[in-house]
């Protein structure tokens, strides 16, 4: 499968996604198509490969879920992201399609507060259960001590 | 008067040489296998290192000895002692040289074996008495273990029994003094290497050693274990492969014999029987630990049955050669 | 009194003890490890009668295998940790009437046997004559005792796999 | 760092008494580091795994936040402080990608060099923990493990000439390399890659003529290609699962292309295949550095020669993943810059954390015993699990 069919195949299933570049193909889905549209890459386009999920904080423009998969067999690589919107911290969960999305995700819900909905066991996994806060988001001071060290 | 006293000199005399030997023989183990790995092995405690073992027992006195709050605190405490007792009887029926031991029985070979099945108990003891989830898996897998090679080990110590027709320790010993029973046609050299397999695998050594697999249970029955207590534990171990060592140059290598004047016999053995300590110490060093299917499945479908097999050609032979040796 | 006399008491003061303190201990665990050391003074009363052989059998066997599969039974089918296990029974009354008979029966043996003031001296080898024995004279017996033995291994066996 | 749940346990089918739950960690001798796993265990039988994990975590995403460019890639290697060279490949990878930076051939022929001599360097950590978990640390594991460390030394040695450091290097910068090399040490690499290359024949005579050490990786822990791809594991562990994946063949970055090499592919699935991949990479890692070092090209070791830091470097704004190869997979890092001197945001793909993720899939119906083994075989680095 070519980058160009995998474009095309995008533009005919989701009309609401923009694919760009080549390496990786960065491609913006609405949030409502996010686990659909991962089961159409896993089945359609065949990318298998869960690399990672992750989320970027854009401060008042809300909350963006990125996730990369790969057709590591036809080299073709897709970066998914989804905008959450403002205010907004709640995302469908991947672990249906891939399964690799489980401790990814809740590294995600660790660091930012996005609640999958769907994750069968969604705890936080680095950070200890009684930690207050998720660190990466941008409104997490750097400098100020937090318990219990304060 | 200097008769009331023998029974209690000789075996002061054997007990004291006996944990002299013991001592040394951590160092000997661990100067054989710095060898093995390219090492040196300990060496700035005197001369080459020779004083280490005695650093070592000084270092372990003086440590803290810890008792965790939940453990059987009897039991707990008790276990060390249990567990070193046999491993010192066993010592008993050994005869050094002709004449020399505490006790010369009769049924010198079933004294041994039963008396190291004992170990069992304080084994438990200190397994069930630290109150800890990997003493306790490694009590447990001893009990599995000691019961599946206890009977392979009997079987391979019963061949020289057959051949020489006495379950007499000293008259074992006389009966190779024309031939070592390791030199036994086929008959020897099998019941030799089923009789290392089954001691490495009944004194827990590597890659046997599932009790203590430090890697899973981190040290297995006597994780909770410090100081003297652990030194006991410790001492009582080794002691055992000493005896088992000591056992095997008795009824494979002919014990006390050698070239040289008489005297010069009890060396002998303790060469011989370190020979089967270094033997024991090679396989230890060399292979990877094997886990508990797999060591009881080696007992039950191979050892056991190959054993049996063996003895019962030996009587054969014994029978179709006319009356054994004595 | 001789040393064997001595010997004798302290053994059974130890006997007797510990064999009371496997009924009476709480802990079952305990229970187990009083038994062994019942089964060990028992080694050591056979060893005060000579019988050498008899000593390091019950040894092997009973204190090492037997207490090692009773301690292995209460590790696999009890709680583990702290847990202590009522070891009253409630038919006391069934209990007294068995024991008492058990001890009429054995009283009754004793009574009217005459012991012999001293011990007679052991002649020949014990070993060797046991040995002779069992594999001449008691032949059929001993062969049957190992098909009951194979027949009750056997019998572990089938209840133990677990179900296909 | 969480407590336990029972819904991510794996429980099997089975009808039996009680059950044991035992704590294998968090300090333990097999775990690599501070890993904690909760076994519930059937006898010798474990029947279920949860993994916790996190003791280790020093939030590396939001310290690169809070440093430059240049800062960060010297401490990008306590990440994997295994491997740290490929740690800091990825990052100088992504920002370089960001700012469109050329980096000059030299640099990229040094580059693979020190990437795949610490490539064989953590694969020969790998070996000896891994006997050492399977052997015991008094018994013949450490045999091994002490003759994989000393094999060890000799690689640290050469980075220690090449960098002055030997854990933690800081040898990659953004446009380029910090360092060239000192001379005498082409041959003395030379040397070195000869030596390992006549060892690592002697370690697999040594462990596949034995049979304990046969039985307790073959079958045992076996992932297999369904699985692997499902997870998303990289490295030697979907490579030992029969799937085709190496980021050198596949996206080939830093020169990869001109070198010649083999992927080495197992479909076993299980420790065997895994360790036999591993074997083979050493070889494959050894001929790389030999044709490395036959070809280096002269030249400048940096995209502004002359200059002996780049922190002065401005990257753009935009973003990239770049990824590398590193010894346990794919090590990628995820950079969105805003045009300031330092990142706005950046994620760490660890490649360890995605492969122990493969735990709780595996380990259920395995012995007490088989745990390290396959823990051992999957290769965690905890630095790197944690981040």
């Amino acid at each position: 499968m070519t980058l160009d069919q995998a474009r095309t195949l995008i533009a005919e299933r989701f009309p609401g996604a923009q694919a760009a570049g080549d390496s990786p193909m960065v491609v913006t889905v609405p949030a409502d198509v996010w686990v659909p549209f991962a089961r159409f890459a896993k089945e359609t386009l065949g990318c298998w490969f869960f690399s990672f999920l992750t989320a970027v904080d854009w401060k008042e423009e809300g909350l963006e879920v990125v996730a990369k998969i790969d057709n590591v067999d036809e080299k073709l690589s897709l970066l998914v992201k989804t905008r959450l919107g403002p205010g907004v911290s709640a995302c469908p969960s991947l672990t249906g399609v891939y399964r690799g999305a489980d401790w990814m995700e809740r590294e995600c819900y660790d660091m930012f507060g996005i609640r999958f909905e769907g994750h069968p066991d969604l705890r936080r996994i680095l950070l200890g259960d009684d930690w207050e806060g998720h660190p990466l988001l941008k409104s997490y001071p750097v400098d100020a001590p937090h318990p219990p060290f304060r | 008067m200097m008769e009331w006293l023998t029974p209690l000199i000789v075996p002061f005399i054997v007990l004291n040489a006996i944990l002299g030997i013991v001592t040394y023989v951590t160092l000997l183990e661990r100067k054989f296998a710095a060898r093995m790995q390219s090492r040196v092995g300990p060496y700035r405690v005197g001369p080459h290192g020779l004083l280490q073992p005695i650093a070592d027992a000084i270092k372990l006195m003086m440590k803290e000895d810890v008792v965790p709050t939940a453990a059987d605190r009897p039991v707990y405490n008790l276990a060390p002692i249990v567990f070193l007792i046999p491993c010192m009887l066993i010592f008993a029926t050994i005869p050094f040289a002709p004449g020399l031991g505490v006790a010369d029985l009769n049924i010198g070979i079933l004294f041994f074996l039963a008396v190291s099945a004992m170990e069992i108990v304080g084994l438990f003891m200190a397994g069930w008495g630290s109150n800890n989830k990997y003493a306790l898996l490694s009590a447990m897998r001893a009990v599995n273990q000691v019961i599946s090679y206890d009977l392979p080990f009997i079987f391979a110590a019963l061949v020289p029994v057959l051949l020489a027709g006495s379950l007499r320790l000293s008259e074992i010993a006389v009966a190779q003094a024309g031939l070592w029973f390791v030199f036994y046609p086929v008959i020897g050299q099998l019941a030799f290497v089923a009789f290392i397999v089954s001691t490495v695998a009944a004194e827990n050594r590597a890659p046997f050693d599932i009790l203590e697999a430090e890697s899973e249970l981190v040290a297995g029955f006597r994780v909770e274990y410090s100081g003297m207590k652990f030194a006991i534990i410790q001492l009582g171990e080794y002691a055992h492969v000493v005896g088992a060592s000591f056992l095997g140059a008795l009824l494979f290598l002919g014990a006390w014999a050698g070239p040289g004047p008489e005297w010069l016999g009890p060396v002998w053995f303790l060469v011989k029987a370190m020979f089967v300590f270094l033997l024991v110490t090679w396989v230890r060093w060399s292979f990877v630990r094997i886990r508990v299917d797999q060591i009881l499945a080696l007992s039950w479908k191979a050892l056991l049955p190959a054993t049996l097999v063996l003895l019962i050609a030996t009587a054969v032979v014994v029978v179709w050669r006319g009356t054994p040796g004595v | 009194m001789t040393a064997d006399a001595v010997a004798f008491w302290c053994l059974a003061v130890v006997l007797v003890g510990s064999a009371l303190a496997v009924v009476l201990t709480k802990n079952l665990f305990h229970a187990v490890l009083w038994l062994a050391l019942a089964l060990t003074g028992t080694a050591g009363v056979f060893l005060l009668l000579d019988a050498e052989f008899i000593a390091a059998v019950q040894l092997l066997l009973y204190a090492g295998g037997i207490v090692t599969i009773v301690v292995f039974a209460i590790v696999v089918t009890e709680r583990l940790v702290g847990e202590r296990i009522s070891q009253t029974s409630r038919r006391i009354a069934g209990g007294a009437v068995v024991a008492g008979g058990v001890l009429a029966l054995i009283l009754n043996a004793v009574r009217g046997q005459v012991f012999p003031a001293a011990r007679p001296e052991m002649v020949g080898d014990l070993t060797r004559t046991v040995g002779e024995t069992v594999m001449t004279r008691f032949v059929l017996a001993f062969e049957l005792l190992a098909v009951l033995m194979l027949a009750a291994l056997m019998g572990a066996i089938y209840f133990a796999r677990p179900d296909d | 760092m969480s407590t336990i749940a029972p819904s991510t346990r794996v429980e099997l089918d089975y009808t039996g008494s009680e059950r044991l739950t035992m704590n294998m960690g968090p300090q333990h001798p097999s775990a690599h580091g501070v890993f904690r796993a909760i076994l519930t265990l059937e006898g010798e039988q474990v029947v279920g795994i949860d993994a916790v994990i996190g003791y280790l975590h020093r939030c590396h995403e939001k310290l690169a936040e809070t440093l430059t460019y240049a800062q960060y890639p010297s401490i990008a290697s306590k990440t994997d402080y295994v491997a740290a060279m490929t740690s800091e490949f990825a990052y100088v990878r992504a920002a370089a990608m960001i700012g469109k930076i050329e980096v000059p051939k030299r640099a990229q022929y040094l580059r693979v060099i020190a990437a795949e001599l610490q490539r064989v360097a953590s694969h020969l950590l790998w070996l000896g923990t891994w006997c050492l978990d399977m052997g015991g640390a008094l018994g013949g594991g450490a045999t091994v493990f002490l003759y994989c460390i000393r094999e060890r030394e000799f690689i640290l040695d050469l980075f220690e000439s090449l960098v002055g450091a030997r854990l933690l290097y800081g040898f990659y910068q953004v446009g380029g390399v910090r360092y060239d090399l000192p001379p005498g040490w082409a041959e003395q690499c030379r040397e070195t890659v000869d030596f390992i290359d006549r060892r690592i024949g002697e370690y697999e005579r040594m462990l596949e003529d034995n049979p304990f050490f046969l039985v307790r990786t073959q079958g045992v822990g076996v992932i297999s290609r369904e699985l692997a791809q499902g997870v998303g594991i990289s490295g030697p562990l979907v490579r030992g699962s029969g799937v085709n994946y190496d980021i050198r063949r596949t996206e080939p970055y830093s020169s990869y292309e001109d070198f010649d090499f083999r992927v080495p592919v197992e479909t076993g699935g299980d420790c065997y295949a895994r360790y036999r991949v591993r074997m083979v990479e050493f070889r494959e890692s050894l001929k790389i550095v030999r044709q490395a070092l036959d070809r280096l090209p002269e030249g400048p070791i940096s995209s502004r020669p002359g200059l002996k830091s780049v922190a002065q470097i401005r990257i753009p704004k935009g973003e990239a993943y770049a990824r590398v190869e590193g010894a346990r997979g794919e090590v990628g890092c995820y950079l969105i810059a805003d045009g300031s001197a330092k990142p706005y945001r950046m994620k760490w793909r660890g490649a360890s954390f995605s492969n122990l993720a493969i735990l709780p899939h595996i380990i259920p119906g395995h012995k007490v015993a088989d745990v390290v083994a396959i823990m051992g075989s999957v290769d965690p680095v905890f630095g790197e699990v944690d981040r």
